[in-house]
Parts: structure tokens; sequence; C-alpha cells
């Protein structure tokens, strides 16, 4: 399970930070819509925070890809998985974030 | 698409009418037809849509010998009904139609090409 | 490497052996796995072998009866104002081509192909469970034609394939047309899932040793990205058909506004189902493109690592995207602007997998047989979907061509250049192997032309006819708007393809004629598993994998294979079976037995199907009474099941021995019962979400909980439950006749505890004098009272199940798994109860 | 007299999509050119590499097929591509979709199966005017319309004005359009309503400003010809008709089908899809079904000849 939620970690951060603005978004209209910019700075703060996670992931995957104690195909094959996952991962956790900055 | 195919089949099946509207275009007529929406009252060959089941249906009425089984069917009979039914008949459902002289005269020339029963 | 198992891999290098095999070997496993002689054995036959023919025949019967539906349909959109259907006759048929394609067609197409397909391309015998194939496929064959014929009788439902509500409500569609909808989803929900587990336990539990993660078939990692799909998915779907199922039948108000519901819960539901679905499709078939292109190209994948991301990628970020079905709701801007960047994130992986493919065509040489035709069609009208795609996600294009037959056009050239060309890519590229004889290469030519000309004259066309202004749905249009030409020639084109399906349909006819040479064998030099020398039994050995490419790179595999040189040459204990294997590596970690085919599953399918259909035709005692006798059938079909066998471990092939049995997370049947679980879960949370979303729709009329302290009781009951569950897996292992008593009871006492919990809590809500029929409040809370309810009397099954095992002595310590997986359901069930109680009494409150 | 032709439709060419008549369209039509440009080259680039792939001497099919091209084909292309567009996009999203400001002229937007019922509001958003299928608007200037529902989802789509926004039962969505010069733009209901959706038109009629509120003003009073007595009005108060439908001025007060009090000068009869005469009046009276099949209005065929014009007569006369 443990190798699994590596090699996904990307993919899966970018799944918390999509329902993440989401709920945000979604409590803001709900709660209120007079306090905007509150919720717009709540929002970013927890993009930053997913993108952070993601950037670390993506460090981690890599520096396992170059570490020589990785051995095996199969350990190479889920180590570059996590690596690129994590990277397409950061695009989408940007494009994610667009709305927060111009998509009012 | 109809229209323009049973268009082509009449022209070539009605060079001898008898019953020729001075001036008229069967094609224009069609157009009145589907300006004005005869369709909403009558079942006319050439018009999809609407078939309406108020007035009679018009298949092969250039073949018919009556208007409204009451007066001859002739040119200017045709034309004045058209434009104006009450007039000739009180009693009609049919009212009086917005359409000019000429309009009225286009629409009998296509009623003259719709002679298959 | 490290094992993951405790698995020697040096043992991998007695293989291939080299003693001569015993003579009989091969009779023994002929006979074990032989084929089926009268009717009645070919319709309970339950081999892969066969089910997996029938349902891809099945499958492609719907997608031509669906297609028939669309030529009628064109037909009458030839001209305007055309009378050649009736309007409400018109809108029954869109709505049946639409669910007919997508739930009937698509979806169990490419299940059908990785039942077909996946065992021999993971070098299984067979699949984990091969009655829940059979008894999935029946359940989706007759639940299909029964909505398939209630058009016929003009039954059929006409509110479109989303079934948008209030129109699919009681109120604007009386009768039982939209019933019969619901149905056929129904059936194709629970065929869905069965499928699902079928395929996640299947590539990860039963691949041929050595199969590490990166030598997997790329088709066997789309089934499996796919199946992973459908449980999280299908729930959103489930439940949202029997919210509405609630509505109609006992008017509890989820969709509607006027006591509180709403009818945009339908439409998020749906579409959190209903966009994955599409991904869902594709997968497959793209996984499937990955495979072919490489051999009629003669040439590895190009970035093959890439091509899986991409499919994983796709797996996730497709459940981001469904609210862009959604723009022109009046969302908030910010929440449709998530879903534009989400949709535009989800054509990246789309990229990849397309440049791959063209980068492979490239690396190799190109042969133009009728799969590489077909390959590269896809390739081109998929394209060109994703691209109309990109600009259906920017929010103010689509605010124009939302509805419009643009989007028509769009969805048909992704599923057609993201489905169905791949399918008739993969049908014209494996029938080789499925019935040792290829297709004919001149007719899949003409069938190929006429359907991509087809295909652009149709669909492109629509482009076009929706920009002019034409809305999805219309069952005509007015003349004299410039429309009339467009229309024209997408009927054309239409028929165009109907004609390339139809040679196609001929040959397939020609193909199956039961005479005739019947040795293709590997006639396109595939490099996969599949491509073996084999039989019903699958492979006569199960090699050992050391490549992605194995009949490329494994220099006389396929000979060593035949000659029963590796795994398992053998049927070793007398029954069918194939190797149980670690997720990650693949290491050999049992025997696991297949069951022998069955009636069992058919009647049960028959049943269950009974049971729907005479619910929906409102025949209520023979719908009880056949429900009554579907659970006899399941329960007597696993009465037979978990029976430890008296050799305790056997010779697997060298000399390697492995266990018979396994039981616990090990174990095969441990991984259907929590991938179930996890189905039960997402339905939970959907139907948490349905509670909020609702809520923050009326939060003045909710009413105040029962008391909050009721919770203490309920908690308890529920812990305690999963307590003595535990227990009872705990004291069975530790053996004896007197712990096996004990074990028995105490898991009775857990599941009327768990039940006990339910009454309580429903007799709590019932005081308080909520009403399910006058607010959504009320709904929602009895709608997770019935749930519950539901998981508690599928416990009681389950522990009269276990009394009668226990009576006739089957509760022992060498056979735990009974007891485990019902523990498994019992704790699942309390916590369920237990969150259900939480949520409703602290969510939002007194 | 003249015919005057029913409004040209939503639909035809040119398509009205790409024929922006106001700034809600406009911009619409400027991003679907871009995309379409966009699209073109992709699939000239995805098209280009395959004919290479294919056909290409080996030289360049090498170069072609490593994995070098699944990276900048399939991942940095369409990133700096959908980058692009995304950030366009969205700014467009959001500026489309600025909130009403006040003093702009509120329209409330009824649908109906399969019909819509249009209300004019004053500046507290109380009902002043109200009129079906044909709603009548000040150029130049934005307008906005409160979107509802009576019973299924319908979707208000005026193409030529800008996108489409559904009518959710128990909801209110605001749509604002604007039509830059007088004419008149046809409209049709988009999201599947059941029955006759496909004939569910509507025709938007944009004036001079001040045209507007001289129309607006006659329309404030009832109809001259509502009171006076004639065979019409007595074939229509004794077959009902008030039950559903109201002729202001009359005790005609029904409330179920559409307003008739200016009916004759409406454009168009059942929903933007035939002309208003007195023959389509007596057809869709006598027998609106075989028109627009399924619609709720019965058939009405006890009237007689006489009747049936009587009452066409009467109707068109409420100008």
């Amino acid at each position: 399970m443990r190798r699994w939620i590596f090699t996904l970690g990307g993919l899966l951060l970018w799944a918390v930070h999509f329902v993440g603005v989401y709920a945000i978004a979604s409590l803001a209209d709900t709660v209120s819509t007079a306090d905007a910019v509150g919720w717009r700075m709540a929002a970013l703060a927890f993009s930053g925070l997913c993108l952070l996670a993601v950037l670390l992931h993506l460090l981690l995957a890599v520096r396992r890809l170059a570490s020589p104690s990785a051995s095996g195909a199969a350990d190479h094959f889920m180590s570059q998985v996590a690596a690129m996952g994590s990277a397409l991962a950061l695009l989408a956790i940007l494009w994610q974030t667009l709305p927060t900055l111009i998509g009012y | 698409m109809i229209a323009a195919l049973s268009l082509v089949g009449a022209c070539a099946d009605k060079t001898n009418t008898p019953r020729l509207i001075a001036g008229g275009d069967p094609s224009r007529g069609l157009a009145v037809i589907e300006e004005v929406g005869c369709g909403a009252c009558h079942d006319i060959p050439g018009v999809g849509w609407p078939r309406g089941t108020v007035g009679g249906p018009l298949k092969g009425f250039a073949v018919r010998p009556l208007i409204a089984g009451r007066f001859a069917n002739q040119p200017d009979t045709l034309v004045t009904w058209l434009k104006d039914a009450p007039s000739l008949s009180p009693a009609s459902g049919m009212p009086t139609m917005p359409i000019a002289e000429d309009q009225a005269r286009d629409v009998a020339a296509y009623l003259y090409t719709l002679d298959d029963h | 490497m490290t094992s993951e198992t405790g698995f020697d891999r040096t043992l991998y290098e007695r293989f291939p052996t080299t003693e001569p095999r015993p003579r009989d070997e091969l009779d023994e496993l002929e006979a074990v796995w032989c084929r089926p002689r009268s009717t009645w054995q070919w319709m309970t036959a339950i081999n892969n072998n066969f089910v997996g023919v029938y349902y891809v025949g099945a499958a492609m019967l719907f997608f031509v009866l669906a297609g028939l539906l669309a030529l009628l349909m064109r037909t009458q959109l030839a001209l305007p104002l055309n009378g050649f259907l009736p309007q409400e006759t018109y809108n029954q048929m869109f709505t049946v081509h639409g669910t007919a394609m997508m739930f009937l067609f698509a979806v169990p197409a490419v299940e059908a192909l990785g039942v077909l397909l996946l065992p021999q391309m993971l070098g299984a015998r067979d699949l984990p469970f091969p009655r829940l194939s059979a008894y999935a496929f029946w359940a989706y064959l007759i639940g299909g034609l029964a909505f398939f014929c209630s058009l016929l009788f003009g039954l059929a439902p006409s509110g479109g394939w989303f079934m948008y509500p209030p129109l699919s409500n009681i109120t604007y569609s009386p009768g039982i047309n939209a019933d019969f909808w619901l149905l056929g989803i129904g059936f194709i929900e629970i065929s869905a899932i069965a499928g699902a587990i079928e395929i996640i336990v299947g590539v990860l539990r039963t691949r041929a040793p050595g199969m590490t993660l990166d030598k997997l078939p790329v088709f066997a990692w789309a089934m499996l990205i796919f199946a992973c799909m459908i449980i999280i998915a299908f729930p959103s779907i489930i439940l949202a058909t029997t919210l509405m199922e609630l509505e109609r039948a006992l008017g509890w108000p989820f969709f509607d506004p006027a006591r509180g519901g709403d009818p945009m819960l339908w439409q998020h539901l749906f579409w959190f189902f209903g966009h994955p679905e599409v991904y869902i499709i594709f997968l497959p078939a793209a996984g499937a493109m990955s495979t072919i292109v490489p051999v009629v190209a003669q040439t590895p994948l190009v970035g093959h690592r890439l091509v899986v991301l991409a499919m994983l990628a796709t797996g996730f970020i497709s459940f981001g995207v469904w609210a862009h079905h959604m723009f022109t709701t009046g969302m908030p801007t910010i929440s449709t602007s998530f879903f534009s960047a989400a949709s535009a994130a989800v054509s990246i992986p789309a990229g990849i997998q397309v440049f791959s493919w063209i980068a492979t065509v490239g690396s190799g040489r190109m042969r133009f047989n009728t799969p590489g035709l077909f390959v590269l069609g896809s390739l081109v009208i998929f394209t060109m979907g994703g691209l109309t795609g990109v600009m259906a996600a920017m929010v103010p294009f689509d605010w124009q061509v939302h509805d419009t037959y643009f989007i028509v056009a769009h969805l048909h050239y992704v599923l057609i250049g993201g489905m169905v060309f791949p399918l008739f890519a993969a049908i014209y590229h494996w029938m080789p192997m499925v019935s040792s004889r290829p297709l004919s290469d001149r007719l899949g030519k003409w069938a190929f032309w006429l359907m991509f000309t087809g295909m652009h004259a149709t669909f492109f066309t629509m482009h076009l006819t929706g920009l002019m202004g034409m809305p999805r749905r219309v069952y005509t249009y007015l003349p004299g708007r410039g429309l009339d030409l467009p229309n024209l020639i997408s009927t054309i084109g239409a028929f165009l393809f109907a004609a390339g399906v139809l040679i196609w349909v001929i040959d397939m006819i020609r193909n199956f004629r039961p005479f005739g040479a019947r040795n293709a064998g590997n006639i396109h030099d595939a490099p996969g598993l599949e491509w073996l020398p084999n039989g019903l039994y699958s492979v006569r050995s199960i090699p050992v994998v050391s490549s992605l490419y194995p009949l490329w790179d494994q220099k006389g595999l396929a000979g060593d294979v035949e000659a029963g040189r590796y795994f398992l040459p053998r049927t070793a204990t007398g029954h069918r079976e194939t190797i149980l294997t670690s997720t990650l590596n693949a290491e050999p970690i049992a025997l696991m037995r297949l069951p022998q085919p069955s009636g069992w599953p058919l009647w049960a399918a028959l049943f269950t199907a009974g049971f729907f259909l005479l619910l929906t035709v409102q025949a209520y005692w023979p719908s009880v009474v056949s429900g009554v006798l579907a659970i006899y059938c399941i329960m007597t079909w696993a009465w037979s099941l978990d029976r430890p066998l008296p050799q305790k471990t056997v010779d697997i092939g060298a000399g390697i021995r492995a266990p018979t049995y396994v039981s616990g997370p090990a174990s095969h049947g441990w991984w259907a019962m929590v991938i179930t679980l996890v189905v039960g879960g997402m339905v939970l949370a959907m139907s948490a979400f349905s509670y909020v979303f609702l809520w923050s729709r009326n939060p003045q009329s909710w009413a105040p909980p029962p008391e909050v302290a009721s919770l203490a009781m309920l908690l308890a009951m529920n812990a305690a439950g999963v307590l003595l569950a535990w227990g009872a897996c705990r004291i069975l292992r530790r053996g004896g006749r007197v712990r096996a008593a004990l074990a028995t009871l105490l898991m009775l006492l857990a599941v009327g505890l768990v039940g006990g919990a339910w009454g309580l809590d429903l007799s709590a809500w019932l005081a308080t004098g909520l009403d399910p029929t006058v607010n959504a409040q009320g709904a929602t809370v009895y709608a997770f009272m019935a749930w519950q309810g539901f998981f508690v009397s599928v416990a009681g099954l389950m522990g009269l199940f276990l009394l009668l095992r226990w009576m006739a002595g089957l509760v022992r310590a060498d056979c735990p798994s009974t007891v485990d997986l019902i523990a498994l359901f019992v704790a699942y069930t309390a916590g369920q109860g237990a969150f259900a109680g939480l949520l409703l009494r602290l969510f939002p409150g007194s | 007299m003249t015919i005057e032709r029913a409004p040209e439709g939503f639909a035809g060419w040119p398509p009205p999509i790409l024929d922006p008549a106001g700034p809600f369209a406009g911009p619409v039509n400027i991003l679907s050119w871009i995309l379409f440009a966009m699209s073109a080259v992709v699939l000239v680039v995805v098209l280009a590499a395959l004919a290479v792939a294919l056909f290409g001497p080996k030289r360049w099919r090498v170069r072609l097929g490593g994995e070098r091209l699944v990276w900048i084909g399939g991942l940095a292309f369409p990133v700096v591509v959908l980058s692009a567009l995304l950030i366009y996009g969205l700014g467009l999203t959001s500026h489309l979709t600025d909130d009403p400001r006040p003093g702009e002229v509120r329209i409330r937007v009824t649908g109906e199966m399969w019909w819509w019922r249009v209300a004019y509001l004053d500046g507290g958003g109380r009902e002043v005017l109200q009129d079906a299928n044909e709603i009548h608007i000040p150029a130049g200037q934005p307008v906005v319309f409160e979107l509802e529902s009576a019973d299924v989802i319908h979707s208000f789509w005026v193409p030529r004005l800008g996108g489409k926004k559904d009518m959710i039962p128990g909801r209110r969505n605001i749509l604002r359009l604007q039509a830059d010069a007088p004419g008149v733009f046809g409209g049709q209901c988009a999201e599947y309503c059941g029955g006759p959706h496909a004939l569910m038109g509507l025709v938007v009629v944009a004036h001079p400003p001040a045209e507007f509120e001289a129309w607006k003003r006659r329309r404030l009073a009832p109809s001259l010809a509502a009171g006076l007595p004639s065979r019409g009005t007595e074939v229509f108060d004794a077959s009902g008709c008030g039950a559903c439908h109201t002729v202001r001025g009359t005790a005609a007060n029904g409330l179920a089908g559409p307003d008739l009090s200016h009916v004759g000068d409406r454009r168009t009869l059942g929903g933007g899809i035939l002309p208003t005469n007195q023959g389509t009046l007596a057809g869709w009276i006598s027998d609106s079904q075989a028109i627009k099949p399924g619609n709720r209005m019965p058939a009405y065929p006890v009237l007689s000849g006489e009747d049936l014009r009587a009452v066409a007569a009467y109707l068109e006369s409420l100008k």
C-alpha cells in the first residue's frame, strides 16, 4: 500500500487540492459572498500548501531515482512514474490555482 | 427537397393543364404558403409541417371539381377564396388571409400543381 | 529488488525445466477444462474463453441495435419537418440510443474485452471469480434485452440518457417508462461492479510469475485503472438511481424544489459518474491501442512509462471535470473555472498517448492491415474529438455550443475515435487468437473505409449544424434556414457508416462458421502472452516472465510453454486452478482453486433480473418470490466455496511447493470483499455529499435531530459489533469445535448488535416525527436509514449462512475465509451506521 | 396587407454563433475563431507528424521515433497552448459574468412546457407587464434576464446575443444580454424539456431606447379591441378560453397559458414557430395538437367555422 501511495502521491495531492479549492469556493458561495477576499486568500494559501507538498514529493521521487540503493527495473519504473506523476500534478495544481487568481 | 421534386414531377405532367394562372409562379407560391402558415389548417403536399387538420387536405387539389365542396374550382374563384373566403362563404372557417393579389395568384398556381390523387 | 513475499527469486532459474513431462498430464488438463457439450453446458459455461466471447457478442449486439435506432433517427432528420417518426417515438429513440450505447455497449464491451483477454495476457488459467463473470454477464444480457424491448411496446423512457429531473419525475414522466431506464441502469451497475472486482483482483493477483509492474502489459494497466475508476464512479450513479426510484415510487423529494430538494443534485451525482464514465470507456480502448500499435509497427511502444503515467493521470483528473457538463446551469463563476482548468489538464495525458503512438509508428514500420487502419483512423478521429473537447472546456464557448449539435459531434468524435475504432482494431487484431481464424483483411478494409468516411460525413458536418444553432434532441427542425443540407449529408454519412458495420457483421458470421481450418496462430507476430499456443485451459504451463514483450524477447518461450516446461504444467489438485501471485512483483504465493461450471450463477442472474423486472411492472408478490429465489441461488452458489483441499501444499512446477489455501489479505476473496466495501463506502460518501448539498439549499427548513445523547448507545453498540466480529476471527483460528461454535455465536451477536444499533437509530428518528415525503431532510435521513437497513439485512443473511455452515460443520480453523469476510462486512456496516449517526446528528446540529 | 416574414430564427446561415450582435456574443465569436485556428494548427501538426511517421524517409522517422517526440509533442506543446488558452478563457469568463448594475432593464423569463412567460420588472423587481414568447428590449444597453422555470429544466438561448443559460426549477439564474443595434433575433430552448422541445422558440426584438419606452407605454394599457363587444369575444368567453388565458381589460384572467392581451401584436404564434395571422390563429385554436404535438392546449373541434373565424379575428385585433 505504501508503495502505491508513493507512486500515486502527486496525483493524490492533485485530488486533495481539487476537492479543497472546490469545497472552499462552494462554502464561500453558501455561507457568504460578502467576504470574498478572505475566502480567496484561504484558497490561495491552501493551493500554496499543496504546491509545496507536491514539490516535496517530486524531490523525494527524484532522489529515490538517483539513489544507488534503488535496485531493480520494477522499483525504478515505479519511481519514474511517481516523479512524472508529481510533475504533471504540479502543472495541474498550478492551473487549478489560476481560477482563484483570475477566475472570479 | 420534397417540394422541389414534386414541382419537377408536376411540371412534367401538367403542361396541358386547363387552369393556368396568369403570372402565377408555383415556387413563389410555396414560399408564400410557408411564410403565411397555411399548414396550420391544411395538409399540403410539399409542406412537411405543420399538417393542420382543420381545413381539408389539399392533396390532388388541381383535379378537384369544387373548392370547399361548394364553388367551381376555377382560377379566379380560387384567388378570391384564398384572399377572402368569408366573402364567398360566410359560414366557412377559413378567415381572410393577409396576402396580396399577386401572392394569392402564386399560391393558386402552386395548388394547381397538386394533381396526384 | 527486495522480495515482497519472501519468495526466493532464484527459484525462477529452474525454468524452463528439462526433464520430460508425463504423457497423461495434458489429457488431465483438458478433461478438467473440458469444452461444454450440451446446450445447457454452453449456457452454464464459466470459463472466460466462453463468457468473454458471449460478453463481447452481446455488447456488439447492442451496438448494432442502438446503431439501427441512430439510422431511424437520421432518417427522420434527413429532411426538415419530416414525418417519418412521431415526436414521442423519436424522443424515446434518442434516449434508448444514448443509454444503450453508453451502458449496454461501451462499458460492457470494454469490460468484455478484459474478461476475454486478461487471463491469457497475464498467463492465468482464468479470472479469479469465473462464476461472478457468468453472473454479471447473464444479469447484463437479460436486463439489457428487457430494457431494449421496452421500446417495442412504447414503454421506453424519453427523458434523454441523462434523465434530468424534474422531467424524469413522476409528474412529467408518468408511467413505467422511466422505471425501465432505472432498471436497465441497475443491471449495468451490478455487472460493471462485479466485472471490476474480477478485473482488479485478476490483474493484481493472478499474473504470471515474474510479471512485475514494469512488465505488466499496457492493456492490463488500462483495465486495472478502468476497474478502479468503476469502483469510484459507479457508486455515484447507484446512489442517484436509487434516490430517483425512491422519489418516483415513494415520493421522497430529493430533486423536487417545492419540498426542499434540488434538481441540481441529480446533475452533480450523474456527472460525477458520467464524465469519468467517458474515460472508463476510453482507457481500455487506449490500452488496446497501445498494445496493437507496437504490433502493427513491429517495435516496442515508445514512452511506455509515460503512457502508463498518462493513464493513471487520466484516472485521477477525470474525476475533476464532471461539472463541465453544467457550465450553463448558473454555477458560480469560480467553480466553473476550476472545472475548466481540470478539463484542460485532462487533455494532457491524451496528448501524451497520441504522440506516443505516432512515435511508435515512426520508430517501426507500419503495416497497413485492417487493425493498422483502424488504429490510424482512431488516432485521427480521437485527436479531432479531443480538440473540440478543449474548445468546449472554454466556458464562454461552451455557453454557446452546449446542448447543440456541436456537442453531439464532439462526443461522437471522442467516443467513436476513442472507443469504437480501437474496439474494431482490437476485434480484427485478436480474432485470430479467439477463434483461431482471422477476419478477412479485404472485407475489413472495406469496412474501415466506409466507417471512416461515414463517420466524418455524419459528424464533421454536425459541428457546422451546431454552430448554425441547431439544438440537440430535436425531433425536427424548420425548413428554409440552411439546416436542410448539412442534415441530409449527416444522414447519408450515417448510412455509409452502417454499411461498414454491416460488412463487418457478415465477416463475423463467416468467421464463426463451424467448419473449416482453425490454425491462425500468432499471425501478427505479436509479443503478448495471449499469443502463446493455448487451449481452454489458457496456456499449457504458466511461464516466468522477464520482459514487457515476452514473445519477442524470450526466445523459445512458445515451445517451452507448450511443452509444459514452466509453472503448473498439469492440474496439481485435479481441479481448475491458477497461481495466486503478489501485487507488485507477481511472486507466487499459493495455488488458487477455481470453481467448476455451475448453473447457479445463471439461475441467480435470472431471478435477480426477475426481481427487478417484476418490480418495474409492479407485480410486487411475484417479484418478492423471485428475489427470495435469487438469494437462495446465491447462497447455494456460495455454499460450495471456501472448502480446503486434502493436500495442504502441492508442487506447482519444478518442485516449488505452494499452499492450496490462504486466508486474510493474501486471499483473493478478501480482496473482493474489501473492494465491494469500497463501493459501499463511496455510496456513503456521495450520500453525505447529497445531504450537505441539500441542507445548503434550504438550511432554514432543517428540523433538529434526535438527542445527541442517543449517540453514545449507537456508537457503543456498533463498536461492540466490530469487536465481536474481530474476536470471532481470532478465536476460530485457534482451532477446536468449541471455539468454532463460539466464533459463530460471536458473529451472530455482532450482527445482532449492529442491527440493533440501526433499529435504535431508526426509532429515534421516527420519534422526531420527521416524514420522508414532506421535505428533503426527511428524505435524506430515511435514505441513510434505508441504506443502512439494506446492509444490516445482508449482514443478517450472512449470519444465517454462517449458522447453516456451522451446523454442516463447515466453520473450521482450516477454512476461516467465510468468517473473515463476514467479519469485514459486519465491521463495515457498523462503521457506516456510526458515521451516519454522527453526521445526521452533528451536522448541522440542533 | 403584407406578410411580415417569420423572424430569422435561431438557426441558419450565417451561423448565429459566429454572427454576434452584441458585446456578450462578440468576444465569444473571437474566442471561437481563436479556438478554430488553434485546432487547425494542432490537427495539422499531428497529421504531419503522423504522415512523416508513416511515409517519411528513414532518417526523419528515426528522429521522430523517440521519446523526445512524446515529451515535446504530447507534453510541452499542449502545455504551452493550453496555458495561454486557459488564462484567456478564464479572464473572459470572469469578464462576461459581471454582476448586473442598478438601473438596467430587468425582464423575468419563465420557461414553461413549451413556451416562455415573459414579465417586465420595475426597479424594485415588481412585475409591471406580462407577455409571452416575444421579448422586447432596448438596443445598446445591457438587459438583465431573470431566468426561472415553472416545471422542468429549460435553457434560454438567443445565440446572436450571447450564450445560453439554464432555467432550473427552484432557482433563479441571471443572464445579461445586449443588442448593439435594433433588430429581431431568434432564440430557442436548448435543454431538452420533453415532448415538442424542438418547437419551443422565441423572438427578441431590440428597439432604439426611446421606441422601447414608447412600446412599453403602449403595452401597459389594455388593447383597444379588448373591451369591444363582438362575436369573437362572445365565443372566447363562452368557450372558457379565459380559464387559461388573460386578456387585460376583460374578464379573462387565466394564468396557465400565455397572456393574450396583445397577442395580435406578436410576430409569432405557438412559441416562435408560426406567423401570427387569422389563418394560423384559427388553425392553432381548432387543433394545435396537429401543429405542435403534445402541447398543453386541447383541440377545440366544437367551434363552427364562423365562430372559429370570429375568435381568430378577435385575437388578431388584440394589438
